[in-house]
This record gives C-alpha cells, structure tokens and sequence, in this order.
C-alpha cells in the first residue's frame, strides 16, 4: 500500500502556547485513521498543517512522494479538509456545493451526488445559507468537499452537530469515497464509538504531541 | 454632444479673472468670437495670480487679468507678448448704509482708508495679491497688521469678501463689476460710498503667451483674439454689456496699442 | 432662508426645464465620476484586499500611506496631478490638463485611499475561516480574490458609495484639473461653486439638491439589489 | 514639477519655523477638525448601530437619507448652514458666522452621514451572533449599544478615520462659514486653497504635505494602537 | 413543585420554511429537562423563543407565573442561554466570563468558580479570545451563563465539541448548578448516552412540533 501523505519532523506553534510536534505520520491510500485528544491538545492544529492550510515551522510534508512546498496551491482540492467551525459561502447550498468543481463537465451530478451523500434531499439545494440549522449547514459544507472526489478528506470533528442517524449517513459517505474514489481520510471526533466503527487506525495526539498508530490490523503502512 | 456646440477645429484656451467670468461678459466674448472666426474660446477663470501661473506652464494660450504689476512682472521674465489694454471699469468703497466712519464724506479715497483707520470700523480685506488687493494696500498710509483687530483678512474672492462685509457691517474695496452682481443678489446689503478717485482705476489687459517659450501653445489663434477683442467690433460689444441697466467695462483698447 | 426655498423650487425647475447646458454638466459629472471610480476600484479592492488578507514586505508601510491620504486635500491632489500633466510636467504630451480623462486621474487618486483603507480594514475583520474555507475548496489567485470580495459585497458596495460620494462631491480636483469650462469641464460642483462664488446662491443651492437627488435614486436602486441578497 | 520639490522643502521649512500665524493655522484646524468629529461620532454611532442592528420605523428611509448625503457636496453644507446662522438666518442671534465653532458645525454635518452610513453598514455585517450572545449575558439599552461598538472597534476606529479625513480635507464648509479669516479662522485647508489661489503652488503643495504628515502621525499611533489589540 | 417556565400554544416560522409549534411546554423548578430531534426539526429556534431571544409569532411564555412580553431585557440573565455556536466577545477569557457578573459584589468568586465548573484552570483566565481550540471556547462560553448563577438555562448542544471527560465535567456543572442555585435547564444534545446521565425528562421535537414531556417519573410537574 501507497502512502499518499506523509509528514516528517513536523513543529508548529502559535507564538507563545502549545507547541504541536508530529515526528512522523503516514497516511496510507484509501486508509481511513482517526486522531483523537483532549480539548486543546492541537488535533485541529495538526490537521490544518496537513491540510496545507498552515506552513509547518520545521519538517517537510509530502503528496505522493513529493514535497508539498510551493505547490499547496496546486495540490488543495486534492486535499482538501472540513473545518471544525464549517463556514458556508453566502450563497444558495447549490452554489456552495458547486464552488470547487464549477469548471468540471459533470459538475451537476457531482452536486447531487455529494448532497444525496450526506443525507440531505434534492430539495435543498436551492435553500438559501441561512435557512439551514446547525447541522444541516455541517453536512452541506462536508457535501461541497465529498464533490470534489479528493484524494484526501480531512475532516475535524464532521458529526459534532449531526443527529445520530446523521452521523452513520456521514460514516457512509466516508466510506464509500474510500470505496469510490480511493479516497484517504484522517478524521477526528470527540464521539470514540462513532470513530470505531469507521477507522481502520488511531493516531492520539497529547499536549501537541502526535502518537500512534494503533490498532492496526497488521502493519500494512509502508515507511 | 447633448447640445455642446457642434465641435470646433479650432481651441483657443485663456486663463482669466473671475470677474470677467462671473459678471458674463465673457460668454458674450466668446459667442460672438466664435460666430466670426470660427474659434473656441475656452476659458478658466481664477484669481489673476493663478491665471499667470498657468501662462508661465504654457497651460494656456492667452491672460486677460487686471494686475498691471504683476502683468509686467510676467512679461519681464518672458512669458508675456502683445500685451494689450483692453477696457477698465474702476474700483469703488462700500460699506453699511450708517457709515460709521463717515466715508461719504471723503475727498479723496486716501482719505476715505484714513478716516476707517481711525474709527476702527471693521474693514474685510481679500488679502489675495489680486488686483483689487494690490489697489487697497497703495491706498492705506500705514498698512494694517494683526494687531488692528479690525481689519479682516479673507483670502477669498470679491463676491465672497462683499458677503463678509455686509454680515461684519464693514467696509471692503471692489470692483464695480462685482459690486454689481452683487447688488443684484443683496440689494439692501452695502452701499457705494465711495467712488470716482483717479487711483481707484481698474485696468484689464490681454497677454499672448510667449510661443518662444512653450511650442503648443497656439499663438496665432491668440493674437487672432487679441486683436479682435480690440478692434471696433470686440470693444463695443464691450461698451454694449450691461447688468440691470447698467455698464459694467469702459472699453479703453483704441489707441493703446501694444504697451 | 429665502435662498433654500429659491434652491428647492430652482432644482426642480432645472429638472423640467432639460436646459442643454445642464445636461452637458450632468454627463461631464457622470463621465468623470463613472471613470474615476472604475480607476480606482480595478485598482484599489485586489490592492485592499491584499493588504487585509496577505502579509507580504511593506505591508504595513502601504497601509499607513493609505490610510494618511485618507485626508489629503482635493487641493493638493489637484496640484499634485496638475504637476504631473501640465504641459511642463512628465505627462504633459497626454494632453489631459482641461479634460474630463484628466480630471478623473485627479479623482481616482482622492478614491484610491477611501477604496483600499476601508476595503483592507473590511477584510481584516472578515470571519476567519473564511479565507482557509476558500482554500481548502480549492480556490486560489484570482478566484480567491474575487471570492472573498463576493462574500463582502455589502461592505464593498458601501465602500464604492464612500467613493462615490467623495468624488461626486469634490471641487478642488475637477477645479484645478478641469478647470470648470463651460461646455467641456463643467461639473455639477464646480458649477455650484461657480454660481455660489456669483452669489447665485438659489442657483448654487439648486444644482447641489439634483446631485443629492441623483445620489438618492443610484442609492436606492442599490438599497433595493441588496435587498435581493439579504444580509 | 518644480513645485512638488518646493512644496517638499517648504513643508520642512515651515515646520521649522515655527511661524506663529502657521501655528494658529494648526491651532483653528485641530480645534475645528476635533469638535466636528466630537459632534459627529456622538450622534452618529448610536444611531449607525441603531440604524444596522434594531427594526423601527422609517429605519429604510434614514438610512437612504444618510447613503445620499455621502455625496452631498461641502459647498452645499456651507450654503444650507450658512443660510441657518448668518445675521439675517434663524439662528443669527448665536453669532457662529465666521467662527470655529460655526466650521465645526458644518463638518459635522458633512461627517454625519459618513459615520452612520459606514457604521450602520459595518453592524449589518457582523456576526449575527453577537447580539444575541450579549442579550443572553443580560446586557440591554446602552450597555448592549456599547458592547457592540466595542466588538467592531477597529471598524469604528476605521471610520472615525474615514471622517477625520473628509473633514480635514474639506474647504467648501470652511470657506463659506469660517472666511479663511486670517488669525481667526484659517485651516490649513483654506490656507492651501487661498495660497493655489494666488498661484503660489509651492506654499500650497507645502501646507499639503504639512497636513498629510499630522495625518500620518495620526494614523501611526492608531495603528500602534490597533496592534495592541489584536485582530 | 412550581413551573417556572411555561409555554402555552407557541408557534414561530422564518417566512416560508419550517413552522415551530409549541402547544405546551412547563419547565419545573429545578428540573433538568433534555430536548431532542433530528437535524432541522426547530429545536434551536424553540429555545431562543424560550430564552426570549426570538419573539414569538403566536402564544405567550410565562416566567415565575407572569407573561414575559415587555419585560424581555429585565429576564435575561435570570434566563440565559448557550448558543448552538458560542461566539465569544473579543476580549480575554476572563473578560468574557466576568461580562455578565460586571457589576456583582461577589463577581471574583463567581469568575472563578465558573471556569473550574467547566474544568479550565484559573490559567485560562489571562487568555485571549482566540487563543482557545473549538472545545475550550464552548466550555468558556458556558463558564460566562453560569457565573449568573441563572433561574433558567438553556444548553444548546452544549457539549458539540467538549471531549469525553470534558462532557462528564459539564454534566457535573449543570448538576451542581440545579443543586446549589436551584437553577432549571433545558438542554439538547445529538449525544443520547450524555443526555440520559442527566436529565429528569425529555420532550422530543419532529418537523417543529414539540411532544412530551416522556420518561418522567411520576406526574410531578404541575399545570
Ligand atoms: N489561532 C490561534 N492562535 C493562537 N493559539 C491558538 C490558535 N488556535 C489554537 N490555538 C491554541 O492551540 C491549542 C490547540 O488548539 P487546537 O484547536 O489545535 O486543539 P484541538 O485539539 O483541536 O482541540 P478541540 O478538541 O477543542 O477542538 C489550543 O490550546 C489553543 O490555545
Ligand atoms: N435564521 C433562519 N432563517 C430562516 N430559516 C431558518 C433560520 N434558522 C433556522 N431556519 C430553519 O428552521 C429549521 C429549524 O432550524 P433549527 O436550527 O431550529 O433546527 P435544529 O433542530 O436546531 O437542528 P440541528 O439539530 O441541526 O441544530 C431549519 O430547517 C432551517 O431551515
Ligand atoms: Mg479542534
Ligand atoms: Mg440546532
């Protein structure tokens, strides 16, 4: 099995507090690994430097075997990440749906595939951002990323505001973007038997430090 | 388009006073320029220190100004060719209708400047080094300083140093041009009290800009104007020009010639 | 008093009377404005969105500047230009002294400031995951610019009627640049400053309450756009 | 371009002169420029924050109003105030023609709209959580208005600077009201104007620049301050 | 036992969308009451027509036995509420927790006391608004509603994004409050296991219309 990303030696720090440090991490293709920890233990720190949203301070991140440097650009879209507080455009759902894949030709069944996917009717599309409760607004943002069919799908916490049958139309959905599109994800959750019956693997992370992984069938995960 | 007159070959640009513009004698000027030459005359119209700035750029191609010093200044350094009078009409004192300084009774207007000097009565001064400036300060014996609290400097134009003066109940000179565009709007504000001293002339002169100095400026188009403004035609549409009745500019080109 | 009823009755009677002379003041006003603003906008919402959004050298250096020529006096602007197109100046052969392209140079260079500091200042107070939403959906250069821009729309637009309103009711540039020749650089303030300096202060009065009116109709047409995109 | 140079070394020489008649310029600007915006924020925050969080009547049509007057030209405001204070207006009894006091009246009018519309405009925008976060904390009346502006202070901050700089900049108010009566009600602004009256672009451009540095003063301690505060 | 919330015949919509319809809802003294329902189905918005955020189109809310229309300003902060997504003021932690309690002689004591409930150390205090991870800024947010000491309070989701001790630790808090204040809650939760630890009773919501109250024991609630 491929690692489709990598991180070495990775620091990164806000100034004055928490100092997250992942010495090495290995996401393998079409590998789905949890990261949990405590309230501030730098989960969605990690997850944003994964997620070429953050420069790392020290150590090097790598796509495919390449160095991410100077490329974030190009490579965001094929990973691509959902933040823990989802920010919806201002927009109609369709057109936040539509926004990463407006110039791919099958762009319109991607939109009704990605929302279909995260349980939500035909009929939201045209709702405007504001008309959507708290959880319908966390599954239209997840759609706008399951549309993109990334390589990557990072999520933070996707399920905090989803109801409980949400949550396993959510696990669904990830799984069948591993089963449709290869796709890897690295997730975290605060709920660990909603985590369970998806990971293959966990990572845990401590006052900013990166461990794992573990419970692994095997050692699949190449260097 | 939208009713801008049907485009003409040829510009003619002036830099010129704001008495001459605001009284309206120029859009006659230029009305009747342009029906017997063709040319259009453009103009701005600023104070006669800033309309000499513009000649010494070569931003425009003709002065009409009213500052016989400064004109001669601009034509010493080379700006300046073809200097023509072209008419004058003459500078007058006016003040609150109760003349507390009793300026009516002046012989002279010297003497009239002594007699507001000594009572203290509030004078607005436009303090501009325009003509009309320059003309009251060779009429003080002992120019006014910041410590004659009466004595208010605007640094503004002629209509709104009138409007000063009316709300100060003071005394101010001006242009009788102005001084009667402004009776129109205030008749019951400042009356003449003064008036008819030789020194209280008010000459306006056209200049050419120098083409030896600035190559686009267009000087034939210039003289072209210079001389019409004097010739029989331009001077009495001059002497024609009138506000309620009355006339405003004593055209005085014949027999001037080039000064 | 009496000269702001005279104003009141003198607005609407310039109105009816769709005197050739207004109407060429009116398009010279629309000309400069509409072209000013376009300079200053094509310029100043990708410069104020960088300048909110990105670090990069001298960040800092360029916001001040912008933010201190937020007072810069129509008069200097004026001089300032008139320095630069003058017939002795560097860009004199442009021929744009007297001209309605010259005095929207003037313009735009008083919008620039008022375009970037308040967008700089909107973008700086934007939520936060905004930009990171953008880029994690894939969106970069360009698109990312036009997009954080389209998420501020309402401040954008009341930053462009800041704009407008400064420049539509400027004299000392249009003053200095245009030089308020009938027929050619005659704009609806010069005009009013033109007959205010006669003491035609109905007619001055009159012509400043159409610009107002006319700033009411553009500020309701867009008051009824933003409606249409609710908050 | 000469005068550019000029008006370089002449704004250092009349910094360094220390002339008195230049310090009264300063004087009567800072005295005008700070009690216009006194009076403009104190009316105009409340009502820009009530304009864009609270529904009341006629809400639409004061804010429309407030968009309009952004582009209400300076000499307008100086006709409209002067018609209300001079000898013969309804209030010439309190003598303010020709007074700092009467300029600063007539640039708090011209700032009024600028502070309301932009504050109104930045309410709008912000997060709409905020208001009902401070509801559920207890806090009502002018302790929920306070906290709000708290919350946008570097907008508001942004917007005082928007005024500041209308009002610095602007003649018109100043010249019809005040007079550019020398030791009396010179601003730095009229005196720019009086000087490119005269043609005496360098002065001009050198009061300018005068004016542009306090303003760059200005706006570096604010930002100095800004960054004390974090975003 | 005295009602000290009542709802009687509520109903609320936003236009055109989903239409919320309260016939009849008492919250007891004391009583932890939890509210639960799928993704959409108006549980937020009851409880801002609950907290007195949102006014209600139809029906009256009583508090203390008295209708509260007219003196909606004087009852929040007796009535208080956490928000589904909390926004802190920009300011320092202690500033946000010290907002409400300004002005109380016992205000140090109560700062304090809040943020230990929530299970932050006093260290958390000098902290910058934005120098907190998604499950520190909820549990401040939840600091600053209890250090009003409040009659009523309503937990929108309140432990979304807190982690697995973290939600014990605010269960705890709730509790505590109802014994020592004597305070009532009503709190929505996708988490069914946290919220059966807590409460004394549940009303459900679907498509907007409330049921209950269900689980009670006995009929202690009075009309
Ligand atoms: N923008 C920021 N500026 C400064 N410090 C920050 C910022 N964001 C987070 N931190 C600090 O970094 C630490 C880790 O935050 P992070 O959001 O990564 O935690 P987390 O593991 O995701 O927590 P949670 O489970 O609550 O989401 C926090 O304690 C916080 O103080
Ligand atoms: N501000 C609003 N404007 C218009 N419609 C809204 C608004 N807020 C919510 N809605 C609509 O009201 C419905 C109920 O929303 P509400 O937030 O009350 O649901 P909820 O039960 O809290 O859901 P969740 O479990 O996802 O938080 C939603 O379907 C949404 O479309
Ligand atoms: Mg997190
Ligand atoms: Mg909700």
């Amino acid at each position: 099995m491929r690692a489709v990303m990598e991180a070495m030696g990775l620091q990164f720090g806000y100034g004055a507090g928490l100092q997250v440090v992942a010495d090495r991490l290995v996401l393998g293709e079409g590998r789905i690994m949890g990261l949990i920890g405590p309230n501030g233990s730098g989960k969605s720190t990690l997850l944003k430097l994964l997620a070429l949203l953050l420069p790392p301070q020290e150590g090097r991140i790598l796509f495919m075997g390449d160095d991410v440097r100077g490329r974030e650009g190009a490579l965001r879209g094929q990973v691509t990440m959902l933040l823990q507080e989802p920010y919806l455009l201002k927009r109609s759902v369709y057109s936040n749906v539509a926004y990463p894949v407006r110039s791919m030709p099958d762009r319109e069944d991607r939109i009704r595939e990605a929302i279909r996917m995260v349980g939500l009717g035909d009929g939201f599309l045209d709702r405007p951002w504001y008309r959507l409760s708290g959880g319908e607004a966390q599954r239209v943002a997840l759609a706008s990323r399951l549309a993109l069919h990334p390589r990557v799908l990072i999520l933070d916490e996707p399920v905090s505001s989803v109801d409980r049958e949400g949550a396993q139309v959510v696990r669904d959905a990830i799984l069948s973007a591993r089963e449709r599109w290869g796709t890897s994800v690295l997730v975290t959750s605060h709920q660990p038997s909603w985590l369970s019956g998806l990971c293959d693997g966990f990572w845990t992370m401590g006052e900013g430090r990166l461990s794992g992984p573990y419970g692994l069938k095997g050692d699949e995960v190449v260097p | 388009w939208l009713g801008v007159p049907a485009s003409a070959s040829q510009v003619l640009r002036m830099a010129t006073t704001t008495s001459t513009e605001a009284t309206g004698l120029l859009d006659v000027i230029a009305r009747e320029f342009r029906a017997d030459t063709g040319i259009d005359l453009q103009w701005v119209a600023v104070g006669t220190g800033k309309a000499l700035e513009y000649g010494r750029r070569g931003d425009v191609d003709v002065v009409w100004v009213h500052d016989p010093e400064q004109e001669e200044r601009f034509q010493a350094e080379g700006h300046g060719v073809n200097r023509r009078r072209t008419m004058y009409n003459d500078f007058v004192i006016v003040g609150p209708s109760w003349d507390p300084a009793k300026v009516r009774d002046a012989k002279s207007a010297r003497e009239a400047f002594g007699r507001i000097q000594m009572s203290g009565s509030v004078f607005v001064s436009r303090a501009d080094r325009s003509g009309t400036h320059m003309a009251e300060l060779r009429l003080w014996g002992k120019v006014p300083t910041r410590q004659d609290r009466w004595y208010l400097e605007s640094g503004q134009g002629m209509m709104e140093t009138l409007l000063m003066a009316q709300e100060k109940g003071g005394y101010t000179l001006t242009d009788r041009a102005t001084f009667t565009k402004y009776l129109e709007k205030a008749p019951k504000g400042l009356e003449i009290l003064f008036e008819g001293d030789g020194v209280l002339r008010n000459q306006y002169s056209l200049m050419a800009v120098n083409p030896a100095r600035h190559d686009n400026v267009r000087y034939h188009l210039a003289v072209k104007f210079i001389n019409w403004v004097c010739s029989r035609r331009g001077q009495s549409l001059i002497g024609d020009f009138k506000i309620s009745g009355r006339q405003i500019f004593f055209p005085n080109a014949q027999g001037g010639g080039t000064q | 008093m009496d000269f702001l009823a005279e104003g009141f009755l003198g607005a609407f009677n310039v109105i009816r009377s769709g005197d050739p002379e207004f109407l060429n003041i009116l398009l010279v006003t629309a000309r400069t404005s509409g072209l000013s603003i376009l300079m200053a906008s094509l310029m100043g919402f990708p410069l104020g969105v960088a300048l909110g959004a990105f670090r990069f050298p001298f960040r800092r250096s360029v916001r001040l500047i912008s933010d201190s020529l937020l007072s810069v006096p129509t008069v200097v602007v004026g001089l300032f230009v008139y320095a630069l197109i003058s017939n002795r100046g560097p860009f004199g052969r442009a021929q744009l002294l007297f001209t309605v392209e010259g005095m929207a140079i003037g313009q735009a260079v008083l919008a620039l400031p008022i375009v970037v500091s308040l967008t700089a200042s909107a973008v700086e107070s934007v939520d936060q995951r905004l930009v990171m939403t953008l880029k994690t959906l894939g969106a970069r250069g360009l698109r990312l610019l036009g997009s954080v821009m389209l998420e501020m729309r309402h401040h954008l637009l009341m930053t462009l009627m800041t704009a407008y309103g400064r420049v539509v009711a400027e004299v000392g540039v249009s003053m200095m640049i245009g030089g308020n020749i009938r027929w050619h650089t005659r704009t609806i303030t010069t005009a009013v400053t033109f007959e205010a300096s006669r003491g035609n202060f109905g007619m001055a009065m009159a012509l400043g309450l159409v610009l107002l009116l006319i700033s009411a109709l553009l500020n309701g047409a867009i008051s009824f756009l933003k409606g249409r995109w609710r908050p």
